[in-house]
């Protein structure tokens, strides 16, 4: 006994919120070979089926590339500071990947461990999620090597099984689900079966404890060399973080702003003295992995990583971290 | 606004000290009339005058912008005329395919004497852009847009046994000492190649689309010691621009020319150079299948620039502020691409901030122009960022449209010969000026 | 090498000598003419003097009819035809509205892609070397004038051929063909032309003037490569006798007889036995 | 926050009239970083610039905004009044509320916004002002000057007598140049040499001159104040500290038939020669292209003749450098080619003259030649071909010269003259000869030159057609030349002995390759370009090298001579301190960032960008780097606009400034 929804009862979903001026975000072909979340206009933007996965993540709903902070306006010889209206739009994201909403409570951490973040947690809580179990995978997925799965319930509200092309079993998971799903549900006798993962790659325990001694290791020399340094991996990232604050403005008034940031970018150390710790790509791709690896569980005491795959997809010289966290894995570093 | 209501339009002019500016000094000695919406720069030379300041004049909501200085042969400083004017003619044109308003941009030439012609000038851009109304479609998605997509050429075979002489070849480099390390292609992406052990990691088959060339400029390559590098032929003029700019010396480089057949990408629909010319050796043999596209075929656009082209102005602009919106600032495009060697690029300058480093529509419009306009006269044509970019902004459409004027205007092609003075940084007095006033 | 022939009146008339001399010779060096089917007036002196369209829309006839032939190269052997008809070819290679214009005249598409050639043209086409090779009895007791006359070289800007004074393009085929050349001072002077009928005293008097200045260099004989300069100096030496009491009795040659004599071919197939002054 | 001062003028009525002072000065008060805000009637007289002295000293200011006229009109006068008060002159910025707003607005409100809109600007701007201080560049008090004829001669003589050290560079074997080939000089018909001779003297023996014959500039680097030149001697054979100049080895030399260059190929000299009796040095040259010895190891007479020991066959090119710190060039002229052969596309010859065809038809330096009594005829006028004495003799003027089919569509303007002269001078040596001459128009403009023509046709009897010639022929041992007699309407023919053909004159050989190693500019005929036609006419773009004589453009001796002294006046100038001060608002390279792909140095139209390395203190490279030579940046900008790192900036206009101006107008 489950309970399921058509197709049509998700266009009908995703026309309701919409209609109420809300938000809708999920899969949808921008373009030919790109299938990014973007903000639906329509249920028929919607993409199910056929494809891995976005090449984007879902934190951009959460967590955009650019933010305003406070305003400012100069006045005279002074300044004047004004804050700004935080968020207060709903918006649902529909079809995401697992891999994406198992990124979102690791968010929430990064938001909240000092001081909470009044803007993300307020798109928190106004975000309801229904993520669409994968029915694939292909050679850059290693969720399972993560401890994650194609149906991994973290992070949804909402997850949805395929039965039949058009046809998903709905499990909620959160009371934010089932009052979502309330009344749009047809109870069947089908039952999904559990979709397979990809195989398990490599140990992340084993990973932690190589990074954790092998700082110096010519390993790290001989797998950033091919690195470019651009931030298409950080930026692609389920649950890569980083962001710099900067003040944008013209001659009369403006905005400190948070934008992201990557570690990949030769500035992102760089003192003001011209001294730069990690000077060079080999040490700043050792950094990226140790952060995911042993630095964010240190202090957070899980991984920093969903297995999404993206970094992999999205490197122009196919570097990613799947290459490196294997290569870790079989030993080939010794 | 004025308090009337009536739209009051803002013009920017950047003009030279010693033609232009004491040109209005003469129509104010001699009182000629003309409406206050103008607000003069003043500038030593219009040489100094580069693209990013017309843009930002735009992001600051000038509805029209003038740039005027000495007529051809009056430069106080001979020649920086002609250099803006060269610079002019192809920004013009990458404007022009990014949708700008073009009525909103004017060049003239006004010397010291022509106090009329100053005022007048003035009066009819200020009518004008009053007519046109606020520049509201600056950077603006207002529908339909969306971009052609190129088609690709179809995929070929290699040269059978060339992977194979390449590693033979490459063996012998390392093993004899003549280079500490290969540059080349292996699966699924670039690998360095130090140890003749590992030239089975070399690879060459039709997914060698990308451009090594791009290796050249990191530090951590460099310091391998000389380095041969596998190029097709079409990486191969990027070479050709790098030793142009100083940025190699091709003493220093072994460079394996592959011949190649194409690797299906739509940049091989257009190709019309196969076989490498100045390499330090050849690998391979072209076979004779034809070439999707013609023979000496321009690096022009092909199908995909002229539908954009052929779309209005309002609908281009559309097109890019829809591409743009997805733009994360991921800087892949600069990272892959073999001919932004800064150490420090434009972007990360802030003082003052040229471009906004914010992933706005705005910022990115910015950052977009100024990416596309560097590589005016030089791009070669790789795709390699629109390759790289994860969000799929097709940035090669803005290359061609400038690897298009380059070669309208001025019969020039970046990277094919190796004797021609790069475009920018040049200029000829025949440099047509039919646009400037 | 298949070229489109442009005889022009001369060649089919007075000078059909000059065309008997030209077939043959070039028929010897594997040049195949092929005349212009319909071709018609060149315009020559009197069209330009008469309507300017006019004389556009003559050799624009021609030279679409030329263009219907197919060919890319036409000989004219006379040099005002020549001079006429790349005139036109060069007016109309650079202004469409003219293209339109004319073509509509001329009730025939026109282009202006037929390049013309003059006979000393055709000659540097098959080239020196080839000459040379095909040398069969060098022209040893020739001591020749070579006259170009006013047309060949003029107007610089329109024909585009050799030093527009000072010429010597002859002059370098006959040295390679054995010949001894003078270097004399009216290579490009007039001979009086079209005045033949018109005033018979001018073409006498500048006629003689060129005939006495080769001589006094020292040829004893002069080559030219244009009918009207021919019938000038060649039929008119008797009158120039009668009226100057000089007897200059030099032969005047076509280029092509020059040619054809240094290639072995007999003199009556190369039409000089119908020349009016014979050897000396 | 900045402390600036904004200080509006009345100008008069003239800005009050249309822009309320008194608001504007309210406003103004609240931009960012203005400290103080006031107007006043006139802030150019001195009360007003007082005000502005005694605000700065009080208010404590780090910069002044002067709301006024143009800068063009008053910048330099605020700077100094600044100055005065202790303030940077570079921290003073205009706001043309005169030119650019009161005198172009009539509507009050309209133009009193204008204006605090400029000001704002001048605010933004000013508030970005660096401290700059005038760049001070040592000057090397010695001159180069290149060419030794009589402009070079002049000018030399000029320095050297205003006590600075002068070498000087001269491509033939003795100085002199032109002039010492001519006869006599219009219109005084005094002699040539006998004017010319005692100054070449003079330079031989001055102590401060230094003489490179036989030699020419190789390489110039530096920059104003600073050059160094690379002079190329050529190989002489003769060693001239040895040489006494007795003429043993040319009166022994076997080899007396070469065409001598001094005469133009009229005369003859021997393998080894002084170009000419009166030459400087008075020493022989070998000329290695006919020497039997040098050629085939043969002869060698003269060296077994010389008792100093002189000749030495082994001699090389030598390099020398020279430290100056201004350079003068004077390399003259050369006559444009008549015949069919010419060494530049644009240009076409005169086939119908059949000069080179015709001995007789000759130009007029050969002329000349043949006229003078140091000439290989000694004076006897002889034609070319037989030796007999022309009795005829036409002269054609402007041939070349005002053609455009010919690719000179300019003057040479000394033809009129000096062909009135050889029409003279033929007929003071023919008595029973006649001149004829064919002429576009006479142009005599001048002291005493319109007398000097009317003379040569009223006194001498040179017939003079108006008219060009069209063919000139040869029938029975005489030339006969065909012209026309515009003015009569008449065809004409001559039947001349002689012909002199008056050539155009063009820079002589190598200007252009000399124009580009001192970064000269030359305009399409190649003649060097002067900064400013009117008010620069002998400095050049190149600061520090200045020009003078027909290098420059066509001009006759005294013309020469006087450009000649400018030159040398303008040199005295640049050496009269010890230091030279230059602006300082000019380009500068941030080595940090720059990548060093030159675009800044391809487009800089000074060339004063160059090609430097960044290295450690202790001398390890780092990289390489563009770097901009303060001696010669002229502040033009057009490297930032180029650079694409912005590793280019303009001091005066830097991008900040630039930047912070646009966005205040937002």
């Amino acid at each position: 006994m489950s309970f399921t929804i058509t197709q049509d009862g998700l266009s009908k979903l995703v026309n309701e919120w919409l209609a109420r001026g809300k938000r809708v975000a999920g899969p949808s072909r921008v373009k030919r070979d790109c299938i990014l979340y973007v903000p639906l206009q329509g249920p028929d933007q919607l993409l199910l089926e056929d494809f891995i996965r976005p090449a984007n993540s879902l934190k951009e709903f959460l967590f955009p590339k650019h933010e305003r902070l406070f305003g400012y306006r100069i006045n005279g010889n002074g300044v004047e500071l004004f804050e700004l209206e935080p968020p207060k739009t709903e918006q649902l994201l529909i079809a995401a990947r697992p891999c994406d909403a198992a990124a979102l409570p690791i968010l929430d951490q990064v938001f909240n461990w000092d001081c909470a973040d009044e803007f993300y947690n307020r798109r928190r809580q106004l975000t309801t999620v229904v993520t669409l179990a994968c029915s694939a995978h292909d050679d850059a997925c290693f969720c399972t090597s993560v401890g994650l799965s194609p149906c991994a319930e973290r992070g949804s509200d909402v997850m949805l099984v395929k039965l039949d092309r058009g046809k998903y079993e709905v499990r909620c998971h959160t009371e934010k689900g089932r009052s979502l799903m309330e009344g749009r549900l047809e109870p069947s006798d089908q039952v999904a079966s559990e979709p397979l993962g990809p195989e398990k790659r490599f140990d992340p325990a084993e990973v932690r404890e190589f990074v954790k001694h092998n700082f110096a290791s010519a390993f790290w020399q001989s797998e950033g060399l091919t690195c470019l340094g651009c931030g298409a991996c950080a930026y692609t990232c389920p649950t890569c973080h980083c962001f710099d604050i900067i003040d944008e403005g013209n001659a009369n008034e403006g905005a400190r702003v948070r934008n992201w940031d990557s570690c990949q970018f030769s500035m992102f150390t760089q003192h003001a003295s011209g001294h730069n710790p990690r000077e060079n790509q080999p040490a700043r791709q050792r950094q990226r992995i140790s952060h995911k690896f042993d630095i964010y569980p240190e202090k957070f005491g899980e991984i920093l990583c969903t297995g999404c795959g993206n970094c992999t997809r999205n490197c122009p010289v196919g570097i990613g971290a799947l290459s490196v966290l294997t290569e870790i894995g079989h030993g080939e570093h010794l | 606004m004025n308090e009337a209501g009536q739209f009051e339009p803002k013009i920017v002019a950047y003009v030279c000290n010693w033609c232009t500016y004491l040109g209005a000094d003469l129509a104010g000695t001699t009182r000629l009339e003309y409406p206050p919406n103008v607000r003069i720069i003043r500038l030593p030379c219009t040489g100094r005058i580069d693209f990013n300041l017309i843009v930002k004049a735009f992001e600051i909501g000038a509805d029209a912008v003038l740039v005027s200085g000495c007529h051809p042969g009056d430069c106080h400083y001979t020649a920086g005329n002609y250099h803006a004017r060269r610079r002019w003619i192809l920004f013009r044109e990458l404007l022009e395919a990014l949708g700008f308003e073009m009525e909103r941009i004017h060049f003239t030439w006004i010397s010291a004497a022509e106090g009329r012609k100053w005022q007048q000038v003035v009066t009819e851009i200020t009518e004008q852009t009053r007519k046109l109304g606020p520049y509201k479609n600056l950077y603006a998605d207002t529908g339909n847009g969306s971009l052609p997509i190129p088609e690709a050429a179809p995929a070929v075979d290699q040269p059978a046994g060339s992977e194979g002489s390449l590693r033979q070849r490459c063996h012998q480099l390392l093993a004899d000492g003549t280079v500490k390390v290969v540059i080349g292609y292996g699966t699924g992406g670039p690998v360095c190649v130090t140890k003749p052990a590992d030239v089975g990691r070399l690879v060459w088959n039709n997914q060698c689309s990308s451009n090594l060339t791009t290796y050249l400029k990191r530090q951590e390559v460099r310091k391998l010691g000389r380095a041969a590098i596998v190029v097709k032929v079409c990486d191969e003029r990027a070479l050709v621009v790098l030793e142009k700019e100083s940025q190699l010396d091709r003493k220093d480089l072994h460079v394996m020319g592959m011949a190649c057949n194409g690797m299906g990408q739509p940049k091989c629909a257009t190709c019309d150079v196969r076989v490498p010319r100045f390499a330090d050796e050849v690998i391979g043999e072209v076979a004779s299948v034809p070439l999707a596209g013609p023979p000496n075929a321009a690096p022009r656009g092909g199908a995909a620039l002229e539908v954009l082209l052929a779309k209005s102005p309002a609908e281009r602009m559309a097109c890019w502020a829809r591409e743009f919106e997805r733009c994360v600032k991921c800087y892949a495009c600069r990272q892959v691409c073999p001919l932004c060697y800064c150490e420090r690029c434009i972007v990360e300058k802030n003082r003052p901030t040229v471009i906004d480093p914010s992933p706005t529509v705005k910022g990115n419009f910015a950052w977009h122009i100024t990416r596309a306009f560097h590589l005016a006269g030089r791009c070669i044509g790789c795709d390699e960022c629109t390759r790289a970019c994860p969000a799929g902004i097709d940035l090669r459409l803005l290359n061609l449209s400038l690897a298009k004027a380059a070669e309208e205007h001025f019969g020039y092609r970046a990277g094919i010969n190796r004797d021609v003075e790069p475009l920018i940084g040049a200029y000829s007095l025949q440099d047509k000026e039919n646009f400037i006033r | 090498m298949n070229i489109g022939y442009y005889p022009g009146c001369a060649l089919h008339g007075s000078s059909d000598d000059y065309e008997e001399s030209l077939r043959a010779c070039l028929r010897a060096l594997d040049v195949q003419l092929q005349e212009i089917d319909e071709w018609i007036c060149c315009g020559a002196t009197a069209a330009h003097a008469l309507n300017q369209k006019l004389s556009t829309a003559l050799p624009a006839r021609n030279l679409a009819l030329a263009e219907r032939g197919g060919f890319g190269e036409m000989l004219a052997p006379c040099p005002m035809c020549s001079m006429q008809l790349i005139k036109a070819q060069k007016a109309l290679a650079g202004n469409e509205g003219l293209r339109r214009e004319m073509s509509g005249i001329v009730e025939l598409e026109v282009r202006g892609t037929t390049r013309v050639l003059n006979l000393i043209q055709v000659f540097e086409q098959v080239g020196l070397d080839r000459l040379k090779a095909a040398l069969k009895s060098p022209l040893k007791s020739l001591s020749a004038a070579c006259y170009y006359g006013c047309l060949l070289t003029r107007p610089p800007d329109v024909v585009e051929f050799d030093d527009c004074e000072q010429p010597r393009s002859m002059e370098a085929f006959l040295t390679a063909l054995g010949a001894k050349t003078v270097d004399w001072s009216y290579r490009t002077e007039c001979c009086g032309g079209g005045m033949t009928l018109a005033s018979e005293e001018t073409v006498l008097d500048l006629s003689h003037k060129i005939l006495s200045n080769a001589a006094a260099h020292g040829a004893n004989c002069l080559v030219v490569a244009c009918p009207m300069c021919h019938v000038n100096l060649d039929m008119k030496q008797p009158d120039i006798e009668r009226r100057y009491g000089v007897r200059h009795g030099l032969v005047i040659y076509y280029l092509s007889d020059v040619v054809g004599m240094a290639l072995g071919l007999p003199e009556s197939a190369l039409g000089i036995n119908r020349h009016f002054v014979g050897k000396a | 926050m900045s402390r600036i001062g904004v200080f509006i003028c009345w100008c008069g009525e003239n800005i009050a009239r249309t822009v309320d002072v008194d608001a504007l000065a309210q406003e103004v008060s609240k931009f960012p970083g203005v400290r103080c805000a006031m107007n006043y009637k006139y802030v150019c007289s001195d009360p007003g610039q007082a005000l502005v002295r005694e605000k700065i000293a009080a208010e404590k200011l780090d910069a002044v905004v002067i709301a006024s006229c143009s800068p063009h009109m008053h910048l330099k006068t605020f700077r100094r009044a600044a100055q005065l008060a202790g303030l940077n002159p570079y921290k003073v910025e205009m706001a043309n509320i005169r030119e650019h707003c009161s005198w172009v607005h009539h509507d009050r409100a309209k133009a009193t916004a204008k204006a605090a809109s400029l000001i704002r600007l001048s605010v933004e701007k000013a508030r970005l002002d660096h401290e700059l201080q005038p760049i001070r560049v040592p000057v090397t008090r010695r001159a180069l000057v290149i060419g030794g004829g009589v402009a070079g001669i002049q000018a030399a003589l000029d320095i050297a007598d205003a006590g600075y050290e002068v070498v000087m560079v001269e491509r033939e074997p003795s100085i002199g140049g032109k002039m010492a080939g001519l006869s006599e000089t219009f219109p005084t018909l005094d002699c040539s040499q006998c004017i010319l001779t005692p100054r070449m003297v003079e330079v031989g023996q001055h102590p401060r001159i230094k003489l490179y014959s036989y030699s020419e500039v190789e390489r110039v680097e530096g920059y104003i104040g600073n050059f160094t030149i690379t002079i190329r001697q050529k190989a002489r054979y003769v060693d001239i500290s040895k040489c006494t100049g007795c003429g043993d080895c040319w009166s022994v030399c076997p080899l007396k038939r070469n065409k001598s260059e001094f005469d133009y190929g009229m005369g003859v000299r021997a393998s080894i020669y002084v170009p000419f009796p009166q030459a400087v040095p008075a020493r022989p040259v070998i000329d290695a292209k006919t020497c039997a010895k040098i050629i085939r190891n043969g002869c060698g007479l003269c060296e077994k003749k010389c008792k100093a020991g002189a000749i030495n066959f082994q001699d090389t090119d030598k390099l020398v450098e020279e430290k100056v710190g201004a350079v003068v060039v004077a390399t003259g002229y050369k006559l444009y080619d008549i015949g069919e052969k010419q060494d530049k596309a644009s240009l076409a010859g005169y086939g119908e003259y059949g000069y080179g065809q015709y001995k007789d038809v000759i130009d007029s330096l050969q002329f000349e030649r043949l006229l003078s009594a140091s000439g290989p005829t000694n004076g006897v006028l002889k034609r070319p071909s037989d030796g007999a004495e022309p009795k005829n003799v036409v002269f054609i003027s402007c041939v070349g010269s005002r053609d455009n089919a010919k690719g000179l569509p300019y003057c040479s303007k000394i033809c009129c003259m000096y062909t009135a002269k050889h029409a003279m001078l033929y007929k003071h040596k023919v008595h029973d000869g006649q001149a004829h001459v064919f002429y576009m128009d006479i142009r005599a403009g001048g002291k005493g030159y319109e007398e000097f023509v009317r003379r040569a046709i009223e006194q001498d009897g040179a017939k003079y057609y108006r008219g060009r010639v069209s063919k000139i022929t040869q029938e029975d041992g005489k030339l006969v030349v065909r012209g026309a007699d515009t003015l009569a309407g008449v065809p004409i023919t001559v039947e001349a002995d002689l012909v002199v053909l008056a050539a155009a004159m063009r820079p002589a050989d190598g200007v252009a390759e000399l124009a580009q190693k001192l970064n000269v500019g030359y305009d399409e005929f190649g003649f060097l370009l002067e900064s400013h036609p009117k008010l620069r006419p002998v400095e050049t773009n190149a600061a520090g090298v200045f020009v003078c004589g027909a290098c420059q453009a066509p001009k006759d001796i005294p013309e020469s001579v006087a450009q000649a002294s400018a030159a040398a006046s303008k040199v005295a100038v640049t050496f009269a301190a010890d230091e030279l001060m230059r602006e300082p608002e000019i380009a500068g390279i941030n080595e940090q960032t720059c990548v060093a792909c030159y675009a800044c140095l391809r487009a800089c139209p000074y060339h004063a960008i160059e090609q430097a390395e960044v290295r450690t203190p202790r001398g390890v490279f780092v990289k390489h780097t563009a770097r901009v030579n303060p001696g010669l940046c002229m502040g033009c900008g057009t490297c930032v606009a180029v650079c694409p790192s912005k590793s280019a900036d303009l001091e005066g206009f830097t991008e900040q400034q630039i930047y912070a101006m646009v966005e205040s107008l937002v």
